[in-house]
């Protein structure tokens, strides 16, 4: 369980949730996508909590925060999917440029 | 005083749009009163100028002490000079009879507004408050072309004035702000730098800086190639405007050349000389070129601009291109050459500024700028040909008019140090004496087509604005004492300092 | 030097003053007719009585404009004849021309602007420095221009003008850039400072004043503009070819070629002299226009002047130049009469000495004086001038001799032809009494010139110039009064055989000589045509192609963005058509270097950054999903820049 | 733990309070006094603005700040920054909440639930006023967690609105996206320094490896370049100026911005200066962003669009007081004043918009200048102070920033702005014209927005107020020190 | 024992959640996801952050039925159990996830981070409680403030009735009106 190793988990949970990110064309699979960043970046960040920083008690805290930022942005995320597919029938990302150029 | 006379034009502005006149006779009647007064005040503060070759009359109140910025006004010769005929032209463009489309009120207000921003720019000693009366000259020109210029054109021509002039004077700050920083403790007081010269020399940063400051000024002088923005400007504007466009605007960077770039950096300049020249040369033979084949007035008197601000800035680079010290000799030539130049920016500002009103009339009375429609108009308008002819003969640079006294000047005090330059630059004064007679001959001279059969001659609004401007361009080149005597006081120490 | 009295500084003062005031009055006072030539006259008796004055009191004035700028008048050497030669061939003249266009709409103009012309010429005789010959010299010119456009209704005259006064400025110019050498030599532009010139500024001053004075006065090669001032009225001709605007060439060199120290200089004056006079005597003989005729014999005869400064004897110079003005004057208001009689100037429809014989015997005195028939004032200015060539050699000496002949051979013609008895005549409209008593006063002059020819007159009269009279070789007066005599035999016997019109000679090959040898041509081809050519050329440039540089300069930037612009997806696969996009590009490059012609001002510029602002605008395609993708690729860039930027720093 | 004094968190608490007091009015007025809100959060407002402000004053001993400025301090163990620049950007992001209160009364008069909409803006100038004062990763992560949740919410508040909905689902998507990035930059820097407080990150910070670096603040600041509209994260703007409710456009094209500038000053000058490389990564960002802003806004035929466009080129100017920090003293005061002036600007034009109620396409705007002068006037105002036309404040803005530029040893990034000012000018003379050349078609007889009209005037009058009085902004931040 | 737990783990976190965007179903996809994060949750709890292990698992539990019900509820996909796969810009996806990884990897194994100088200790959650309510109290309100507005937030976009009847009615542009 060498810090190393933990830090390739979290890269490789960040780099999958970038992947999903980046090619889902549903809304929640999107936030599905970013969710595993963010689960990517707690990995990190609980690891450098445990494996190097000195046990700081701002590395636990920070897993916190970012717990936090995931609820918080799933919440709103649901409440925006729903309302765009309610007022506009869209799940996916190509149903919306209405708005560009 | 120089406060009360700068900021008059612009309460008369706010005045104008509070105040509940209508019609044009009263609002013409009350711009022309605001408009004199400036002019009043400064021949007071002509009268109370004591040439003592620096600058005099100042006036300061802190704006940004912060940053080193602060109001200051005040005149030496080169400013008052120019002040004097900003405030002529001025008045006799704002009582000018135009198409108002419906909007005199509007229209005043806003030359009143110009006038201010002009006046500012002669009169800063402060080089952060130069520039803002520098953009802001250009914001009421903007309105003034487009809303009563010429049709659809007009537009396209404000538009490209203003983004052209813009970026000049945007580059102008890049220089204006490499100057600042150049300063310990920072500022923009003109007459710090003029007395320290803290960036000049060969230096990247000197070089670029009058780089910078060098284009800017020649894009707003106009010269060749940056003088694109000009014909279209000129042709679209109402005749006032164009007036002022070029008796007023483009001194702007004639002034700039002499007051930034040779009283800041006169090292640099002199390094630089050359080249500014050779464009200068260019603009002078260039510009008489195309005018000569321009087919309309508007635009034949416009290029004929870019020609003799050419000789203005020759001039100004032939004093340039000397140090004091190195050729005590050329102290003279020098002395006469800036004063050439500086005598030409207010000759071509008087001269030029009454062909444009000129134009003004032709388009109330024909609706056309182009030549070869015209023809005859001296049976029908001699008066109207009469000025015409006086003002033509006074830019080619006949004797006993003011261009011959810049020009002969010029030439002269030229000769020593570009005597190449100088006579390929005499080939501009046939070409203009060609291109002004042509005009003459076929607009006013030859038989009278039928379709100008009830051409009106001038009315009096017109002639009283006219023979003001021609009044002072005669007494310029009979008696210009008075003018050169303040002129020198600033030239003196500059060419010998 | 004598001191002058404050008077007559004043008075020189009014030499041009007065005429210009009195012009200046004359148009405001346009309305009343009738006192118009008594004002006219008025002013130009004052100015000659200041001249006669100012002549004998020699003052010295001037002005300053400012510190370093000023004018010096003085009345010295030549210019103490002048003075009072301009208004008393003026006199004449405007009396004239107060009878004989009195009908003009455009009477009053015509007065003052001949009272101009003689207030800007005694301003240039005065005129003691360059800045205030200068302001005389361009002054003259402008009144030329605006007398030969006198009649401008007709179009065909003000476009004259303009030919004539582009001519004689371009000669001008020579007189600035010798006034700013001179400054530049010598610190002023005094005159009598130029002796101390040398080396390549005296070279100029020389090279300037010599282009200036032979273009005012009708030298090879600006002779012709002198045929479209005919175009002008009587009056104005027979004033700008006697006392004013020609005559300054000849005055400004009598006055400064001998004082300016270069060795090539008089030589160049001489060789320029005589063959205009040369040139001139041809065109004048073959000339079949009466009017044309008599202004190339101007230019002739100036030529003879010239040859006489060249030659060291300005006085000679300053001698012809007064009888000069004189008799001809006087014989251009004889052919302003014959136009006024018949309508037309063909010498070979006048013949007017039975219908008008008091003009045909003025016509005839003058003719005499101008072919140097003895003893006539003209004749002994000539000789004066053979006499002075003769001292340099026989080169100059056969030339000014045949010279003299020809102007023998075309003042004789002229006079035959205009003026010869012709039976078949019958009859014209008459002059009336003040023209008459006009051409009556000249031909008197003319006659009084004789004078000169009692012994001790001219010698005073040379004095009075400030110069000497040249001792000539007596073979050469012998030799030229031989060419005289024989030039008018053979005028006489060719007038009887009925060929002096055309001598016999086909029209093709007379024209061209006497329309001044075809230099109006060549003049047109080599100058104006090319300078018209060119301004038209940079002005179609100047909308067109120097904003085709920006537009160009735009539009790549315009293709560049297209190639990025068109998909996220496509930049991502930038790379593999990145071969074909190049070959695009090079053949877009290729084309547009072909195209050319749209009118696109600055505004090219716009609309190439406008190509670009719309190439970038579809980068926001409004689909979120690429929005991610832009910032992933951003987020690379970053640390791509950041990495070289570290790189680049730790090296 | 000296700080942690509630005294210096009084304009927040007032918000907090405020927001709560208005959600609980919200939930007992009758549907008729709904608008009453608008008055209490505006009463809320000026009560913090005058909090923010006194500050200083209050704050007066006790601390060991700069000399000039003895008052200025980190509060809550080093977490939260108390100096002049927090409280500049807390009276701008308030100023500007104000004034779209004022925007919201007639715009937002139907909407049934405008009472939670007010306490949403107070709760998300809030949140940008706490960015400003963010002296630690965590706290700067959740005040731009606070900030954005509530603006996500504020653009979707249209309920009917199709455009509303799809810029808030973009602004939500891209705004999640660089989040997430950034929580994995503020973990690595927790990682490289064993903290998340500013002020103790410097010293270890310096012995950290280059390239980690490197991920780790390329990452923060992708995340603030989010928040602030510069590339690559800039695409929500346009959106999101064109499909949220004008008023709320008008508040998060600039208060959010406000803040994360700031905290983006703090966070970099946190950066070692040597083998970082931010700077010339910032200067980058500055450059591609005022460049894609202007060049893209330049066919606009759409106000709100335009105003978006320039939105990001304007960030790009802001970020030039970025690159100069630290090397010219000039940069963050100018900073200031720029982003006063800008969010004046911004919210005069969109004032102008919601005073025609929400008139947007350029050919309904020819012949305003007769229809509504005093509404063209304010709206040239604001343009030609983006411009930079003097006295604006825009110039006074520009000039400072390309000062501080150029003193950088940027000259380059100052041309390019230059170039930039002039493209801009492009732009909005493209708008200009037809309001002033042209007549307009026949009038419509659509009622005008008084108070939004109202606050134009006040924005534009503003601009020239602070135009001419440049020096207040710029003597009160004399000698100021940023804390970290 | 605890490495091969730890190893099982860390490939089922991975494998999970890639299963997340290999999946048929969205439904499927929300409980690999949910996999993923339990499998996380266990790691922090073998990396002595018991209780933020155990917070995790419990939110994304709840989470994730959330996301399960809401897709039944809304989505077109009915019941959201039928295959799908809806992918866009795939290759340029898989470049950038990978980069990221590659990226963050590299980061995580050549970085130099400081060495810990102490174990955690059996206080770590006291701990957390102390710096919560100590020195990060602020950080601490803030999260409270955020949670707050998110509720308000929510619920004001996704409630469809309030007091006055419908929500939607009225809410849009004065214009549009």
């Amino acid at each position: 369980m060498s810090r190393e190793v933990l830090l390739v988990l979290g890269a490789a949970l960040f780099g999958i949730g970038v992947y999903g990110a980046l090619s889902q064309q549903s809304f929640v699979m999107i936030m599905m996508g970013l969710e595993l960043m963010v689960n990517g970046a707690i990995v990190a960040a609980v690891t450098l909590w445990s494996r190097a920083a000195a046990h700081s008690p701002k590395g636990q805290l920070l897993a916190v925060v970012f717990m936090t930022v995931m609820a918080v942005e799933a919440a709103i995320g649901f409440a925006l999917v729903t309302n765009v597919f309610r007022i506009r029938r869209a799940d996916i990302t190509e149903k919306l440029k209405a708005l560009r150029g | 005083m120089i406060t009360v006379t700068l900021f008059l034009p612009l309460l008369g502005a706010l005045l104008l749009v509070v105040l509940p006149l209508r019609g044009e006779r009263s609002l013409r009647v009350a711009a022309g009163l605001v408009a004199l007064a400036p002019l009043v005040l400064l021949m007071v503060v002509w009268s109370r100028f004591k040439g003592t070759g620096t600058f005099e009359q100042i006036e300061s109140a802190p704006w940004i002490p912060t940053l080193g910025a602060s109001y200051m006004v005040g005149v030496d010769g080169l400013s008052l000079a120019l002040a004097a005929m900003t405030a002529l032209l001025f008045f006799a463009a704002i009582i000018y009879p135009v198409d108002w489309r419906g909007k005199p009120k509007a229209y005043f207000a806003l030359f009143l507004f110009l006038e201010t921003a002009s006046l500012g720019v002669f009169l800063s000693l402060d080089l952060l408050l130069f520039y803002v009366f520098w953009d802001l000259s250009l914001v009421g020109m903007y309105f003034l072309i487009g809303v009563w210029g010429h049709g659809e054109a007009a537009r396209r021509s404000a538009l490209k004035f203003f983004l052209y002039t813009l970026a000049g004077s945007l580059v102008m700050l890049l220089g204006v702000l490499s100057l600042y920083l150049s300063t310990a403790p920072h500022t923009f007081d003109m007459r710090h730098l003029i007395a320290t010269r803290p960036l000049d020399g060969t230096g990247l940063a000197a070089t670029l800086t009058f780089s910078g400051f060098a284009l800017a000024f020649a894009i707003k002088a106009p010269l060749v190639p940056f003088h694109t923005w000009l014909p279209p400007a000129h042709v679209d504007a109402p005749a006032p405007a164009s007036t002022i466009l070029a008796g007023v605007l483009l001194k702007m960077g004639t002034y700039g050349f002499v007051r930034i770039l040779l009283q800041m950096m006169p090292q640099t300049f002199s390094r630089l000389a050359l080249p500014v020249a050779i464009l200068a040369l260019v603009s002078v033979v260039y510009g008489a070129l195309v005018a000569l084949a321009q087919q309309n007035v508007k635009r034949r008197i416009a290029y004929t601009s870019v020609n003799h601000m050419g000789y203005a800035i020759l001039g100004i680079a032939a004093a340039a291109a000397i140090l004091p010290g190195l050729g005590g000799g050329f102290t003279q030539t020098r002395s006469l050459a800036l004063t050439g130049a500086t005598v030409e920016m207010v000759a071509h500002g008087l001269i030029t500024g009454a062909l444009f009103l000129m134009t003004g009339s032709l388009w109330r009375r024909a609706d056309t700028y182009e030549i070869s429609e015209l023809g005859g108009l001296a049976r029908r308008a001699p008066i109207f040909t009469g000025l015409a002819a006086v003002a033509a003969f006074a830019s080619l640079g006949l004797p006993g008019l003011a261009g011959f006294v810049a020009e002969f000047q010029i030439f002269v005090g030229g000769f020593p140090v570009y005597p190449w330059l100088i006579a390929l630059a005499l080939l501009g004064l046939i070409i203009t004496a060609a291109l002004f007679l042509n005009l003459l001959q076929r607009v006013f001279l030859g038989p009278l087509p039928e379709r100008w059969q009830e051409f009106r001659d001038l009315d009096r609004g017109e002639i009283v604005s006219l023979a003001m401007l021609i009044a002072f361009v005669v007494v310029i080149g009979v008696a210009p004492g008075w003018l050169l005597a303040v002129i020198d006081s600033f030239v003196r120490p500059l060419v010998t300092r | 030097m004598r001191i002058p009295s404050e008077g007559s500084a004043l008075a020189m003062l009014a030499l041009p003053l007065l005429p210009l005031l009195g012009a200046g009055t004359l148009l405001f006072l346009r309305g009343k007719r009738s006192v118009l030539p008594i004002i006219a006259l008025a002013a130009l008796l004052l100015t000659l009585a200041s001249a006669v004055w100012t002549a004998l009191s020699l003052p010295v004035s001037g002005w300053a404009w400012g510190p370093i700028l000023g004018g010096r008048l003085a009345v010295a050497g030549l210019g103490r004849m002048m003075v009072i030669l301009v208004p008393a061939i003026a006199a004449p003249v405007v009396l004239y021309a107060s009878s004989s266009n009195r009908r003009d709409s455009g009477f009053a103009r015509l007065l003052a602007l001949l009272l101009a012309f003689v207030g800007a010429m005694e301003l240039l005789v005065i005129a003691d420095d360059f800045l205030a010959l200068l302001i005389g010299w361009e002054l003259v010119g402008a009144c030329s221009w605006a007398l030969i456009g006198y009649e401008w209704t007709d179009s065909a005259r003000p476009r004259a003008a303009l030919d004539a006064f582009l001519t004689t400025r371009a000669g001008d110019l020579g007189l600035y850039i010798a006034a700013a050498a001179a400054f530049a030599g010598t610190g002023s532009f005094r005159f009598d400072t130029l002796p101390q010139l040398h080396g390549t500024t005296a070279a100029i001053v020389a090279g300037g004043l010599l282009l200036a004075a032979a273009a005012k006065s009708a030298q090879l090669p600006f002779s012709p503009w002198l045929f479209r001032a005919m175009l002008g009225p009587t009056a104005a001709s027979a004033l700008l070819h006697s006392a004013t605007m020609v005559a300054a060439g000849a005055y400004a060199l009598a006055r400064l070629a001998p004082i300016i120290p270069v060795p090539w200089l008089a030589p160049s004056i001489a060789a320029l002299g005589l063959a205009t006079a040369l040139a001139g005597g041809v065109v004048a003989v073959l000339q079949t226009d009466l009017k044309k005729a008599l202004a190339a014999s101007t230019s002739a005869q100036y030529g003879l002047m010239f040859v006489a400064i060249g030659v060291g004897v300005p006085a000679a110079a300053g001698m012809h130049l007064a009888t000069h003005a004189a008799f001809k004057a006087l014989l251009f208001l004889g052919a302003g009469i014959a136009l006024h009689a018949t309508g037309t100037l063909e010498l070979s429809s006048l013949r007017l000495g039975r219908a008008l014989p008091l003009t045909a015997i003025t016509f005839a005195i003058g003719a005499l004086a101008l072919a140097g028939v003895p003893p006539l004032g003209g004749a002994y200015s000539k000789e004066q001038i053979v006499a002075a060539a003769s001292q340099t050699g026989l080169f100059f000496t056969a030339g000014v001799t045949a010279a003299a002949s020809l102007s023998a051979l075309y003042a004789g013609r002229l006079a035959l032809l205009a003026f010869g008895p012709d039976p078949n005549r019958g009859e014209v409209r008459p002059p009336n009494g003040a023209v008459t008593a006009s051409v009556l006063l000249l031909a008197g002059v003319t006659l009084v010139s004789s004078v000169l020819w009692f012994p001790g007159v001219a010698a005073s009269v040379a004095e009075l110039m400030g110069g000497e009279l040249a001792i000539g070789e007596g073979w050469a007066a012998g030799a030229s009064l031989v060419a005289i005599a024989a030039a008018g035999i053979a005028c006489w016997l060719l007038w009887r055989r009925g060929d002096l019109v055309d001598f016999g000679l086909s029209p093709k090959v007379r024209l061209p000589v006497a329309e001044w040898l075809g230099i109006p041509l060549v003049a047109d081809m080599l100058v104006k045509r090319p300078v018209l050519t060119l301004a038209r050329t940079l002005a179609t440039m100047d909308d067109r192609i120097i904003d085709a540089g920006v537009r160009g300069a735009a539009r790549i930037a315009g293709y560049v963005s297209r190639l990025f612009g068109h998909s996220l997806e496509q930049l991502v696969d930038a790379g593999v058509n990145s071969l074909s996009t190049a070959t695009r590009l090079v053949a877009e490059a290729s084309r547009m270097a072909d195209d050319r012609g749209v009118d696109a001002t600055i505004e090219g510029a716009a609309r190439g950054v406008g190509a670009v602002g719309t190439q970038s605008r579809r980068l926001q395609t409004g689909l979120s999903h690429q929005y991610y993708l832009i910032v992933a690729i951003g987020t690379v860039l970053l640390i791509a820049i950041a990495s070289l930027e570290i790189v680049a720093t730790h090296r | 733990m000296s700080g942690m004094t509630v005294s210096d968190l009084i304009p927040e608490l007032a918000l907090l309070v405020g927001s709560v007091v208005v959600l609980i009015s919200a939930l007992f007025l009758p549907r008729r006094l709904q608008p009453m809100n608008a008055a209490l959060a505006l009463l809320t407002v000026v009560i913090a603005v005058v909090a923010a402000a006194s500050l200083p004053a209050s704050l007066k001993s006790g601390f060991q700040g700069s000399a000039m400025h003895p008052w200025q301090h980190l509060s809550f163990s080093g977490t939260y920054a108390i100096d002049s620049f927090a409280i500049a950007a807390k009276v701008i992001v308030l100023s500007v909440t104000a004034l779209v209160i004022a925007l919201s009364v007639d715009w937002f008069r139907s909407d049934p639930r405008q009472g939670e909409y007010y306490a949403l803006l107070l709760m998300s100038a809030l949140g940008a006023i706490t960015l400003a004062g963010a002296a630690d990763m965590m706290e700067m992560v959740l005040a731009m967690l606070l900030s954005s949740a509530t603006g996500y919410v504020l653009v979707a508040f249209h309920r009917k609105s199709r455009r509303s909905a799809e810029a808030a689902i973009k602004y939500y998507l891209l705004g999640a996206l660089t989040n997430g990035a950034m929580l994995y930059g503020v973990a690595l820097f927790f990682g490289l320094s064993g903290t998340t407080v500013f002020s103790d990150m410097a010293a270890p910070l310096r012995l950290a490896g280059a390239l980690p670096l490197v991920a780790a603040w390329s990452l923060v600041v992708v995340g603030l370049a989010f928040k602030i509209g510069a590339v690559p994260a800039h695409a929500w703007l346009p959106d999101v100026a064109d499909g949220a409710p004008a008023p709320v456009a008008a508040f998060v094209t600039v208060a959010p911005k406000v803040g994360a500038l700031i905290v983006l000053a703090r966070f970099v000058s946190v950066l070692p200066e040597d083998g970082a490389g931010w700077r010339v990564v910032i200067a980058a960002v500055a450059a591609l962003t005022m460049t894609l802003g202007n060049i893209a806004a330049l066919w606009q035929d759409d106000i709100r669009r335009l105003l978006g466009w320039s939105a990001v080129s304007q960030t790009g100017y802001a970020l030039m007081a970025i690159v100069a920090l630290g090397r010219s003293s000039l940069a963050l005061p100018a900073l200031i004043y720029f982003l006063a002036a800008y969010a004046l600007g911004n919210v005069g034009a969109f004032a102008v918009v919601v005073a025609l109620r929400g008139r947007a396409k350029r050919e309904r705007y020819a012949g305003l200048a007769r229809s509504h002068p005093w509404l063209a006037a304010a709206l040239t105002v604001c343009f030609l102070s983006f411009v930079g036309i003097p006295p604006l404040a825009g110039f006074a803005g520009k000039l400072t920033l390309f000062g501080a530029t150029i003193d950088a040893g940027y000259t380059w990034l100052a041309v390019l702005a230059v170039l930039n000012s002039v493209l801009s000018l492009a732009y909005y003379a493209r708008f200009l014209g037809p309001i002033y050349f042209d007549e307009a078609p026949e009038q419509s007889g659509a009622s005008m927005d008084r108070t939004a009209a109202g606050v134009a005037i006040v924005s534009a009058a503003a601009l020239v107020g602070l135009g001419l009085g440049t020096d207040i902004v710029f003597s009160a931040l004399a000698n100021s020190v940023l804390l970290r | 024992m605890r490495v091969a737990l730890f190893w099982m783990l860390a490939v089922a976190s991975i494998v999970s959640g890639w299963r997340v965007f290999r999946t048929d179903s969205m439904v499927r996809a929300a409980y690999w996801l949910m996999a993923s994060f339990v499998a996380v949750g266990i790691i922090m709890v073998q990396l002595d952050a018991e209780f933020l292990g155990l917070v995790l698992i419990l939110m994304m539990a709840g989470e994730m039925t959330i996301m399960a019900v809401f897709m039944v509820m809304f989505m077109m996909n009915p019941a959201g159990l039928n295959p799908m796969m809806m992918v866009h810009q795939h290759r340029a996806s898989i470049v950038a996830g990978v980069l990221a990884f590659v990226g963050l990897a590299g980061v995580g194994i050549f970085a130099r981070f400081p060495e810990p100088t102490l174990r955690a200790s059996g206080q770590v959650t006291a701990q957390l409680g102390h710096e919560l309510l100590g020195d990060s109290m602020l950080i601490f309100e803030t999260a409270g403030v955020a949670l707050l507005a998110t509720m308000i937030g929510a619920l004001a976009i996704a409630g469809a009735t309030g007091r006055f009847g419908s929500a939607d009615e009225g809410s849009q542009e004065p214009g549009e009106a």
